[in-house]
């Protein structure tokens, strides 16, 4: 059964047909990258995959529950979660705060117990903090948990997002450019992060533009362009597809991908 | 009484807790901690200030005036939580005192319920009310979230007073005294007292629900509503329920407003008072839980203080609240805190 | 542990208020709460210029019994709450002896268990029947009641013929305050309401609601109860539907600003009102005509502005007052309140005052002159 | 069939006055996001300062003028020594800084002018117009007249000049204007003077109808603060739209409903009008880019 299946996504933004079409399995356990020029619809579709914009048409699968009209927060509750390009930091919250509310749906106390502070909240609370420093630990921020999370530097709020997403024990993880103004270094790190969630059976989604990170890490890879497909397969499959090097590595990347190749 | 209710139970749960835990010194220590990072320590100033302040009060007018300020630091309290916590203005919160101060005044005189009883039912009144137009209103942002709690809060002002018959109309209306056990409540001090208190507990239960996973998630919302949606977050049932509990604060505070003064006029539920409720919040600092009490201690100071300047009293407080909030813009206490202190509030 | 620095700031900042706050003077002291700004500062503007003026006079002439008077004002903004605070602060702080002025009737309402806690009298300038009805021991006040105007100009309509009259009010205190009396006394006086009709006291536009008077069938006379900006907007909406009717006004719009507002649209409509609008036309013979020419003088030299009957009800309220202690002999608060309850033919703006156990107003309904603006002056009706 | 007319010119008065009010928050939103609560105290200034540099012997043409004159200058003020120091905070404390503007001018005008009411003679006489048996005064035509002629102007600035442009690439985003080389803090606080213009030019033309005191633009600010949301904030002629729609739904509550809860129609239209269209009929979506 595959993770996460999408069906014909589309959807216009004033006419403009931002997601056309847009079919693609993702098996379970994998890393499955989607790649495409700018403005290629890489976002808009995590948007209508995790239900914060609504297809035209098609459907979304997860687990082979059909999950198509599903508001995010119910799709969360599925076990889908994301990361986002545009950073959506809890920025008045503390690093572990941050990741502590990716705990949510775990948590279990009602409103009366939160407001009187009873034992279970207590008990909770101990049990979401130690579960939050777990996910930090994995991304490396175990050190900066009490730090106010607007005080961290870029690269870092990326991974607090990925331990925040992790946090809530998703079956699929969609991350949105994690690398994205990373340095080669903190770029391998990234790498190994995204190697432990998926040999800890989690699926990943990933769209990213730094190409080393992808041809290394994904299992299969997605080619859009305009919003629709244009190629899918295995690293090598896409490094050699004559028409993904047309339209989207252009020529200076066909020689780089060759090159990565030879 | 009911209102101890909730303060003793806190206090019997600690002591509970404590003995559990058993006297060590390293469990103490970590109690501490614990305590810190609820943020429970913050109140010990209030307590002691609490304590200190009748010591110089000289006349039942000192105590009238800290009692006001605790009255309106609980109404501040419950409008921080929805503003300062959730991110979410409200200009109608007013409203939600007449409420609560006309159950007061309306339930002994017309239908014979028992004052406290008609507190609490204000309360409830109040969270119904809160419950039944939240829904619709909290999908407006910003602006127009503001426009709609406006309109809500003039909307219960015009009923409070058209309905002369249930209100006494524009006039006001006579507010029954608070009995308990035969001890009627009167006199500023006995006021402090209780208002005092109230206030503590209602900074106590707030603070519990700020360090809570409900209380997590409204933070959450404030900062980005998209990731605490995607992290499960049922952000319309979340906002809705810190419109309730603001509403039921706030409603108490007027309640309490109409059993101090034995007299209620329709400008409780005014549109000036609602606004001076958002700039109590903001004055003080949104988000902060002592900020609510110095806001309203400004705000209720400020007017006994500026009579000094008789005529430019209005020019003399439009400078203070423009220069606080230029100079101190995040609000009172944290501006004041970053600044002495380097630590959040 | 910043935030025990804030707060001990916070309290040393409210010690510091509290410090500055304390009196130093030894001279008798009376208080005064009014709405100098605010909704019904049109009230309390005068009010406040009033009790300044003659304080300084009375002081000017060795004050009463040789103790000079000082005059605390503090302003409410019209608010009950505020109101009921500075009350708080006249009586335990400054130690005052009495109050004068309380400028509306929730003002006043929500000061009274202030005073009468405390045993001091209050002479309250709020409208209401509510405020010395029933009968508070320590409260009394100078301004005729609302009920007493309606019942002036139903007298009038009796006399002219009219007994079919609509309502237009303010959603105001005062307005619904009256609305509420003339509706209670208009059977006794055998005049019917067949129209009753609100407006806000802010509104700019009441031609709706005259518009619906105007399509009632039966209408004699209209009768419009407010103060502030609303009336003289009704009187020139009147005017613009053309209405037929005669049109009545309230006590609440005796001063001059009213005429200024409505131009000439005033013109015709009828009010009743104290002597002191029409001061120089009483006949020489009327005994209020000193009291009240001598007050108007010295309020317009004084403030160069028209002279109200607001300004006319602290006038009166302080000179009951004086009496009251120079009759006492002290300003003992209990020998001073007896003494304004036995306030007897004392002539002020308003009227005569006939104080008693069971009236602490002591006016009739002879204290109110009709009047009628004939070419933007006050007019005697005869 | 009267009666239908003269609620319609109730309405028309009524919401011309709230139109006129309203157009001046537009301005400002437009070029700083900030909703200026003290924009009433701007009608009001325009108002008084006409009254009484007219009591003071000024013919009142020059005197409106000058009044006018003043009310920019007080607004560029509350720019440069209110607004500027705090331009990094954030709307709600900026809308508090408005706030506490607004009882300051306040304060201020109790103490310059008095507490009194005062009216200004109307520009084209005071004989009601007659038509199919219902009256309308010329002064709200003249009202009328005034909120068109400012919105067509305000649409064709914003539209058809550089300065518009610079006006609405500073709403789109404020560091990329800068960028480009636009002197924010020039187009800003000359947004904020003409604002204040509009109002006092508001302020003296609904004076006639409304009457005016120290304290009467509150309320006023209030009404086209609700006229701008039920339009669409941001929007000229959203703000024309709702504040006329706003007065006939007062006129027509006062006439069919009852007077006592006029107020209470005209929110609870604006309320359900929200909750169809949660930016307002003119009001543009925005997309939330994550």
């Amino acid at each position: 059964m595959s993770a996460l299946s999408a069906e014909r996504l589309s959807v216009a933004f004033g006419g403009v047909r931002a997601v056309d079409g847009v079919s693609f399995d993702v098996a379970a356990g994998i890393v499955f990258s989607i790649i495409g020029p700018n403005g290629a619809g890489k976002t808009t579709l995590f948007n209508l995959i995790s239900g914060l914009c609504r297809s035209h048409d098609g459907g979304v699968w997860l687990c082979g529950e059909d999950v198509t009209a599903l508001a995010p927060e119910d799709l969360a509750r599925r076990g889908l979660s994301r990361t986002f390009q545009n950073l959506q930091i809890f920025s008045h919250l503390t690093v572990i705060e941050n990741v502590m509310v990716g705990r949510h749906r775990h948590e279990a106390t009602g409103i009366l117990a939160d407001l009187l502070h009873l034992p279970a909240v207590a008990r909770q609370n101990r049990g979401t903090r130690k579960a939050a420093a777990e996910a930090l630990g994995r991304v490396g921020l175990g050190d900066a948990a009490e730090r106010s999370a607007s005080g961290l530097a870029y690269g870092h709020l990326k991974r607090l997002e990925i331990a925040r997403a992790l946090a809530s024990e998703p079956k699929v993880l969609l991350l949105d450019e994690p690398a994205a103004g990373c340095n080669p270094v903190e770029t391998r790190e990234i790498e190994a992060i995204i190697r432990g969630i998926v040999a800890d059976g989690v699926t990943v989604v990933l769209v990213e533009h730094d190409m080393r990170l992808v041809m290394n890490v994904s299992d299969r890879i997605h080619v859009l362009a305009n919003g629709r497909t244009l190629a899918e397969g295995t690293a090598v499959e896409i490094r050699t597809n004559a028409a993904v090097i047309e339209a989207y590595l252009g020529v200076r990347g066909a020689r780089e991908a060759a090159g990565a190749v030879g | 009484m009911s209102m101890l209710a909730p303060l003793e139970r806190f206090r019997l749960l600690q002591r509970r807790r404590l003995a559990a835990a058993g006297a060590s010194k390293s469990i103490l220590l970590d109690r501490f901690r614990l305590l810190r990072r609820r943020r429970l320590i913050s109140l010990v100033p209030i307590v002691a200030i609490v304590i200190i302040l009748p010591l110089l009060f000289s006349s039942a007018y000192y105590y009238r005036v800290a009692a006001l300020v605790f009255l309106f630091g609980i109404a501040a309290l419950g409008l921080n939580l929805l503003m300062g916590f959730a991110g979410q203005v409200s200009l109608g919160h007013a409203g939600f005192m007449g409420i609560g101060a006309y159950a007061v005044a309306i339930g002994p005189t017309a239908f014979g319920i028992p004052p406290v009883l008609s507190f609490i039912l204000g309360a409830l009144l109040s969270a119904l009310v809160a419950f039944v137009v939240g829904r619709p209103i909290l999908r407006l942002k910003e602006h127009y979230l503001a426009v709609a709690t406006l309109g809500f809060g003039i909307l219960l002002a015009i009923v409070f007073t058209n309905e002369a018959n249930w209100t006494g109309g524009p006039d006001g209306m006579a507010v029954p005294q608070l009995i308990l056990f035969n001890w009627p409540l009167r006199g500023a001090a006995v006021w402090y007292w209780i208002l005092a208190v109230s206030f503590l507990v209602g900074a106590v239960i707030a603070l519990n629900l700020i360090n809570s996973p409900t209380g997590r998630a409204l933070r959450a919302i404030h900062d980005s509503e998209v990731a605490a949606r995607v992290l499960g977050i049922d952000v319309a049932q979340k906002k809705l329920m810190i419109f309730v509990i603001s509403a039921v604060y706030t409603s108490i505070a007027g309640s309490y407003l109409a059993l101090l003064d034995g007299y209620i006029t329709p400008q409780i539920s005014g549109f000036l008072r609602s606004i001076e409720l958002v700039a109590m919040v903001v004055l003080g600092g949104m988000g902060s839980v002592a900020g609510s009490l110095v806001g309203a201690a400004v705000l209720v100071i400020l007017p006994q203080a500026l009579t000094l300047f008789d005529e430019y009293e209005h020019v003399v407080l439009g400078l203070i609240v423009m220069g606080v909030m230029i100079f101190l813009r995040a609000g009172i206490v944290p501006s004041l805190a970053a600044a002495f202190g380097g630590g959040r509030s | 542990m910043a935030n025990f620095r804030v707060a001990a700031a916070f309290a040393a900042v409210g010690l510091a208020t509290a410090l500055l706050a304390c009196p130093a003077s030894a001279q008798v002291k009376i208080g005064s709460v009014l709405s100098v700004t605010g909704p019904a500062s049109f009230l309390g503007e005068p009010e406040k210029e009033t009790l300044k003026i003659y304080v300084d006079k009375i002081n000017a002439k060795g004050g009463i019994d040789g103790q000079k008077l000082q005059l605390i004002i503090y302003d409410d903004g019209g608010n009950a709450n505020a109101a009921r605070t500075f009350a708080t602060r006249l009586v335990e702080q400054d130690k005052v002896v009495a109050m004068v002025g309380g400028a509306t009737t929730g003002t006043s309402m929500a000061e009274i268990p202030v005073f009468q806690d405390a045993q001091i009298p209050f002479i309250s300038l709020g409208g209401s029947i509510r405020i010395i009805q029933p009968v508070k021991k320590w409260v009394f006040k100078t301004p005729h009641t609302d009920r007493m105007a309606c019942e002036k100009i139903f007298a009038d309509l009796k006399k002219r013929k009219l007994t079919k009259v609509a309502l237009i009010s303010g959603t105001d205190a005062f307005g619904k305050s009256m609305r509420d009396q003339c509706i209670a006394v208009a059977p006794k006086a055998g005049i019917t309401i067949v129209h009753v009709e609100n407006y806000g006291p802010h509104d700019s536009d009441m031609t709706p609601q005259l518009t619906k008077i105007k399509a009632t069938p039966g209408v004699q006379a209209v009768i419009n109860t407010g103060f502030g900006q609303g009336p003289a907007i009704v009187t020139r909406d009147y005017r613009q539907l053309g209405i037929p009717y005669p049109l009545y006004q309230s006590h609440g719009v005796a001063s001059k600003q009213f005429i200024k507002l409505a131009g000439p649209a005033a013109n015709g409509v009828r009010l009743p009102a104290a002597a002191l609008l029409v001061a120089d036309q009483l006949p020489d013979s009327d005994p209020q005509k000193p009291v009240v020419v001598a007050y108007k003088k010295t309020f317009e030299a004084k403030t160069g502005k028209p002279v109200s009957t607001f300004g006319g009800h602290a006038y009166d309220a302080l000179m009951i007052f004086a009496a009251a202690a120079k009759r006492a002999g002290s300003f003992d608060k209990a020998k001073v309140r007896d003494q304004i309850e036995k306030t007897k033919g004392f002539i002020g703006t308003g009227g005569t005052f006939n104080m008693s156990p069971t009236n602490h107003l002591g006016l009739d309904l002879s204290a109110f002159r009709m009047l009628e603006i004939k070419d933007g002056e006050w007019t005697l009706v005869h | 069939m009267a009666e239908f007319l003269q609620f319609v010119f109730s309405g028309i008065t009524v919401g011309a006055i709230y139109a006129l009010v309203a157009i001046g928050f537009t301005l400002i939103y437009n070029a700083s996001d900030v909703v200026n609560f003290a924009q009433g105290e701007f009608v009001m200034l325009g108002a008084m300062g006409t009254v009484f540099l007219g009591h003071a012997g000024v013919p009142l043409l020059l005197a409106g003028v000058v009044a006018v004159l003043i009310t920019t200058v007080v607004g560029l003020a509350l720019y440069r020594w209110a607004i500027v120091p705090a331009r990094e905070a954030d709307a709600v404390t900026l809308i508090i800084i408005t706030i506490g503007a607004s009882i300051f001018l306040r304060g201020v005008a109790e103490v310059v002018f008095d507490k009194g009411f005062h009216s200004l003679p109307a520009l084209l006489g005071s004989n009601p117009i007659r038509l199919g048996g219902a009256t309308i005064l010329p002064q709200s035509l003249v009202v009328l007249a005034g909120a068109f002629f400012i919105m067509v102007l305000l649409w064709a600035f914003i539209d058809r000049t550089l300065f518009g442009k610079a006006v609405r690439a500073i709403a789109a985003n404020r560091v990329a204007a800068r960028l480009v080389g636009i002197n924010t803090r020039i187009v800003v606080g000359a947004s904020f003077a003409l604002s204040a213009a509009i109002g006092a030019i508001a302020g003296i033309l609904i004076t006639p109808i409304t009457l005016t005191s120290y304290n009467g633009g509150t309320l006023l600010a209030l009404k086209g603060f609700a006229a701008i949301m039920l339009g669409g904030i941001g929007s000229a002629v959203g703000a024309v739209v709702g504040g006329i729609l706003l007065g006939l739904l007062e006129a027509f509550a006062a006439g069919y409903v009852s007077a006592s809860y006029k107020d209470a129609v005209g929110f609870l239209v604006i309320l359900a009008v929200l909750f169809v269209m949660p930016r307002g009929l003119f009001g543009k979506a925005t997309v939330e880019r994550v």
